[in-house]
């Protein structure tokens, strides 16, 4: 929290019991482990470091070709790659110490006692201030239907994770469902202490001269400002409904587009794209959201939580 | 050290035969680039194309704070950079990834190249040359690429065209082949399309010389961050190399050619 | 179907027994009635004409703000706004008679006996060759839950209109929902002779300056290329689990998008926001197919249909 | 009739005081023109922003097939538009909409513009000098768009700048009721921002002078296929106008002002 003048706002938020000094995050996967970023901005300028999702085991991945292009957007299928919770606990995130920002593990798998495990390895990590479920994974149990695309199954998997670990607990939603706010309901219910709105949707796209599909994996999951829109009604609906925090994300590349998000009713946002297209994303949306407040006389940010439809 | 410089002066653009030179200022990258390293462009004002374009540092000018790209307009991305002028500006991150392995004295190398593949071997040809005997190898499908390979770099070369409006009439892998006949290089370097870097590994690989190739791949973040960039590591080796970290040059034996 | 040249390709292909020259068909609420466009290209050209939908009363639709442009993508909410079937019988279908193209009907309501009325209606219309069902529409009897949303729903009232009318019905699928595959076989069994793949994305926009939503209806449809992965993967999908032909539409705009979708398994196409930005765009994406399939000596543009699965 | 002309040759562009004047040939266009029409421009190569942007023809040469207008930069498409310079070529489509009423003559009438609303009335201007007497009455916040309204248009004029720094000190409305004191004109037409438009309106309706107004709203299609650019009827009466098909040009009867 910003308390060296008076008149500077304060753009502090907290999420999940997690202080943040901004509202700025990044999202899960586009991050690292906050090593490659650091010629840019030092990590203490982030509202907290999400990593990459993280699996009981290690994984390859997915076959190149991975990415896409689409009109203001990308689709991805990385497939999660990820060294494994052993080697991220044992190398990746002991750096992460004394960063000056809260770290945030995101963590995936295929069945419900995969993420317990998982959670429960990294509730023993001092370096780690919170959790960050993704549930949009296909549950092997379940024939591979996502743990995300319904409500008993998000509920069932977060209720379990829950038990296995004292750390906040942060569900990304899977936006690819008919009702967003039902699957919400159902893990706020299940013991989380804040969303995440919200993963990617899923799409694909297809090469015309090799009359295939251009990503291996067939399909994958569209992020960028193509998306925005879509993002942005999605926590608009949720926030209105559950009681726990919101982070907003999705296609945020600028302060305005940060603003739309916080006044749609997220108390903090993350940027995932956004860092692609420009390095220094992060750090200049968080000095926006700081102008905006200076110039609109918002005293803290937190007071724009929601005001499109709070007043 | 990567720096991102939003509004980095164009200082010149030209239109050669079948490309663009694009020179802009940026001292931080011009200072620091090694040859083999890229830069990130962003091409478009608004979001499409979304994504930053890849491409080899050509030139780098310390003295001036200059670097030099030189690129085909093969897509929208490039086709809109070919809108910019001397006092536009534009959006550049880098330099990126790992360049060529420079250690190296008093040796002969061959560097091999083809079309805009030659880019980044300009520079590295520009660095290698006072302390090794260097030769390059340039092919394209015809001379226009070449004859600025030419103007950009005054290395011994041989050129070859697929349509023999330059050098020899057919692939540059058979002149390289003639000249293994004769001498056995310390080193090969080289960049360009897929088929003539299988082609160059094989006859690296038969005389036991070491290669360093520079790859490419569709990129997102260009520093690591996405996972998308990946690379086959080759030799069924399982998981994948990142081409904008790890590479864009790797050793032959790292990859899969 | 081009019978003039031997070598020519032939762009036509038959949909729910409607039989059209080419497979680009224009997207209903994007076309007015037909009479818009003329200026710009003869409706002969075209594979098909998709008029606005049309319900059972006149309907003044939303209030403006009604459009919000968002990257590579639209924002609407005309909220139907039509003059009623019986003005639209006696006004605006007739001029379209030996226009050269079908012409289909976009019907729309908010309850079966409303779709049921208006397809009655339009089954006494010579002009009229087909109907598309937008089943997007809120429900008032289940609480306001879009038709398309549940697959009982749909089926439901795809029953209904099935047998209130012997025209060639052809049901338009809303992309919210998380099993869209589920909903095409509903509507398949219930006796839909083709399906429409996609309707519009539901999002919304904020307008940070007066902190309100931009559009007065607060959610609209997102349409246009920034969707179109999502779209692509929906054709994908569903062409392959069901047995009746798909149109597939969403963000096309080249002849190249068009193709992606017939490679994804549509065996049409339509145009809605494409034809915003270039009033040609119809007529130049056809041309665009047939060029295609000159320069690659295809030739029957339906031999592409479905072929990124099919090989 | 409408036409597409997707690659109307620039002519020119000016940046004048505060804002653009660009000048592409389109011969079709330039021949059909009403004044209070308006061309709908693409302004991006990519599909962000998406939506071609509808600005007013402020001339119309039909004698050299050359369309003017005159634009303020205020967002991303129109500063796109600000690249386009001599041999470039612009995507236009036009003319549309319903424009002034131009069956009138003999007559004293008014045309009341703010700041770029005084494009389209140069154009009208221009037309019904010969036959009427015609003041013209511009407004803006200061002085640099009234300039270029002065060197557009030689009528007979009236200026107001916020600022004073050009004519009166004030709102042009407040010229137009000291004008409205010494005589009464048959017909006002006004374009501007929604305030001014609303005063002139009241000052009009408080003498049945018959008024034509030009309308703004955000359009996707231009020519009424959307039914996005809806515009309340006033008067408390059912259902909405479009902007873009039965306007921009409305008689205030017809609209809320
Ligand atoms: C490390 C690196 C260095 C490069 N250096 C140079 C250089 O010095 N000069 C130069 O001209 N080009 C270079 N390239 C290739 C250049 O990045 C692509 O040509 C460019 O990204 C195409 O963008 P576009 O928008 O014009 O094309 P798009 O519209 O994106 O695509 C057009 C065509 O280009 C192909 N393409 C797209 N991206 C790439 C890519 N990254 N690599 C290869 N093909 C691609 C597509 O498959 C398609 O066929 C380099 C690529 C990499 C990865
Ligand atoms: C029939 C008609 C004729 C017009 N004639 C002229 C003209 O001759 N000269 C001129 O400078 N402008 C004219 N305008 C306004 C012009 O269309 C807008 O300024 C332009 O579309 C803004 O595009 P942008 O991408 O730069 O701004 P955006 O980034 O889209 O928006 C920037 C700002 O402009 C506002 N805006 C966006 N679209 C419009 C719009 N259609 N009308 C008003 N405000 C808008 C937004 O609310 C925002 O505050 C006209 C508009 C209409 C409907
Ligand atoms: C390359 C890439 C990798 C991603 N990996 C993950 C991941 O491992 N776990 C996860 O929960 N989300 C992942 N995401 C989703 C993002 O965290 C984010 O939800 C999405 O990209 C939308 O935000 P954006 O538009 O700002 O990118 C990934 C996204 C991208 C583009
Ligand atoms: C302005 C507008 C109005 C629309 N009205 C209708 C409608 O009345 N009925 C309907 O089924 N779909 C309607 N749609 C959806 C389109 O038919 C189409 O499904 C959607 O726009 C996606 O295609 P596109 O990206 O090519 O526009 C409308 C879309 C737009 C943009
Ligand atoms: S481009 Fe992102 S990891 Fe290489
Ligand atoms: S802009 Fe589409 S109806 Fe007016």
């Amino acid at each position: 929290m910003n308390t060296s003048f008076a008149k500077e706002p304060d753009l502090g938020v907290e999420i999940a019991g997690i202080k943040m000094k901004n509202p700025v995050m990044t999202a899960s996967g586009t991050f690292g482990f906050g090593e490659l970023y650091t010629d840019f901005f030092p990590l203490d300028q982030l509202g907290a470091v999400v990593v990459k999702g993280v699996t009981r085991e290690a994984r390859a991945g997915n076959p190149p070709p991975r990415l896409v292009e689409t009109p203001s957007g990308l689709l991805n299928a990385i497939g999660l790659e990820n060294p494994g919770v052993d080697k991220v606990i044992a190398e990746y995130l002991p750096p992460l110490a004394g960063c000056g920002a809260p770290v945030i593990v995101n963590i995936a798998g295929n069945t419900a006692e995969d993420y317990c495990y998982v959670a429960e390895k990294l509730s023993e990590c001092p370096v780690v201030s919170g959790l960050e479920i993704n549930i949009s994974c296909p549950n092997v149990k379940a024939g591979g239907l996502a743990f995300g695309s319904r409500a008993d199954l998000a509920s069932d998997v977060v209720r379990q994770i829950r038990a296995a670990t004292a750390l906040p607990l942060i569900v990304k939603l899977s936006p690819n469902v008919t009702d967003i706010v039902e699957i919400a309901l159902a893990v706020e219910e299940a013991g989380a202490d804040a969303l995440t709105l919200v993963n990617t949707l899923l799409g694909m796209a297809i090469d015309i001269k090799k009359r295939k599909p251009r990503l291996a994996n067939i399909t994958g999951g569209l992020s960028g400002p193509a998306m925005k829109p879509v993002a942005l009604r999605m926590v608009w609906q949720v926030s209105q409904q559950v009681k726990i925090p919101v982070i907003g994300l999705g296609g945020i590349v600028t302060a305005a587009d940060a603003l739309e998000f916080i006044m749609a009713g997220a108390s903090a946002v993350a940027i995932g794209t956004g860092q692609f297209i420009n390095p220094c994303c992060c750090v200049e949306v968080a000095e926006g959201l700081n102008a905006y407040c200076l110039t609109h006389g918002i005293k803290r940010i937190s007071d724009l939580i929601g005001v499109a439809w709070k007043e | 050290m990567k720096y991102h410089i939003p509004r980095a002066p164009v200082r010149a653009q030209i239109k050669t035969r079948e490309a663009y030179l694009l020179t802009f200022e940026a001292p931080e990258i011009a200072q620091e680039a090694k040859p083999g390293q890229f830069v990130h462009i962003k091409t478009a004002k608004g979001s499409d194309p979304l994504l930053r374009r890849p491409l080899s540092i050509c030139r780098a000018l310390p003295a001036e704070g200059l670097v030099v790209v030189w690129y085909q307009a093969v897509g929208r991305g490039t086709a809109l950079m070919t809108e910019l002028m001397a006092w536009d500006e534009v959006d550049v991150v880098g330099p990126l990834g790992r360049g060529f392995d420079t250690e190296i004295a008093g040796e002969k190398v061959y560097l091999i190249g083809g079309g805009v593949g030659l880019a980044p071997l300009i520079f590295l040809g520009q660095k290698l040359a006072g302390a090794n005997e260097i030769t390059l190898f340039g092919g394209a499908k015809n001379a226009g690429l070449l004859e600025t390979a030419q103007d950009l770099s005054a290395l011994p070369a041989f050129w070859a065209t697929e349509d023999g409006s330059l050098g020899h009439r057919g692939l540059v892998t058979e002149l390289l082949k003639q000249s293994l006949e004769k001498e056995k290089p310390a080193r090969f370097y080289s960049c360009g399309p897929h088929g003539m870097l299988a082609e160059v590994a094989r006859l690296a690989r038969a005389q036991n010389i070491p290669l360093q190739v520079s790859l490419e791949s569709a990129m997102a973040c260009g520093v690591g961050a996405c996972l998308g960039c990946s690379c086959d590591k080759g030799s069924g080796r399982e998981g994948y190399l990142k081409v904008c970290k790890d590479g864009p040059v790797f050793w032959d034996t790292e990859v899969n050619l």
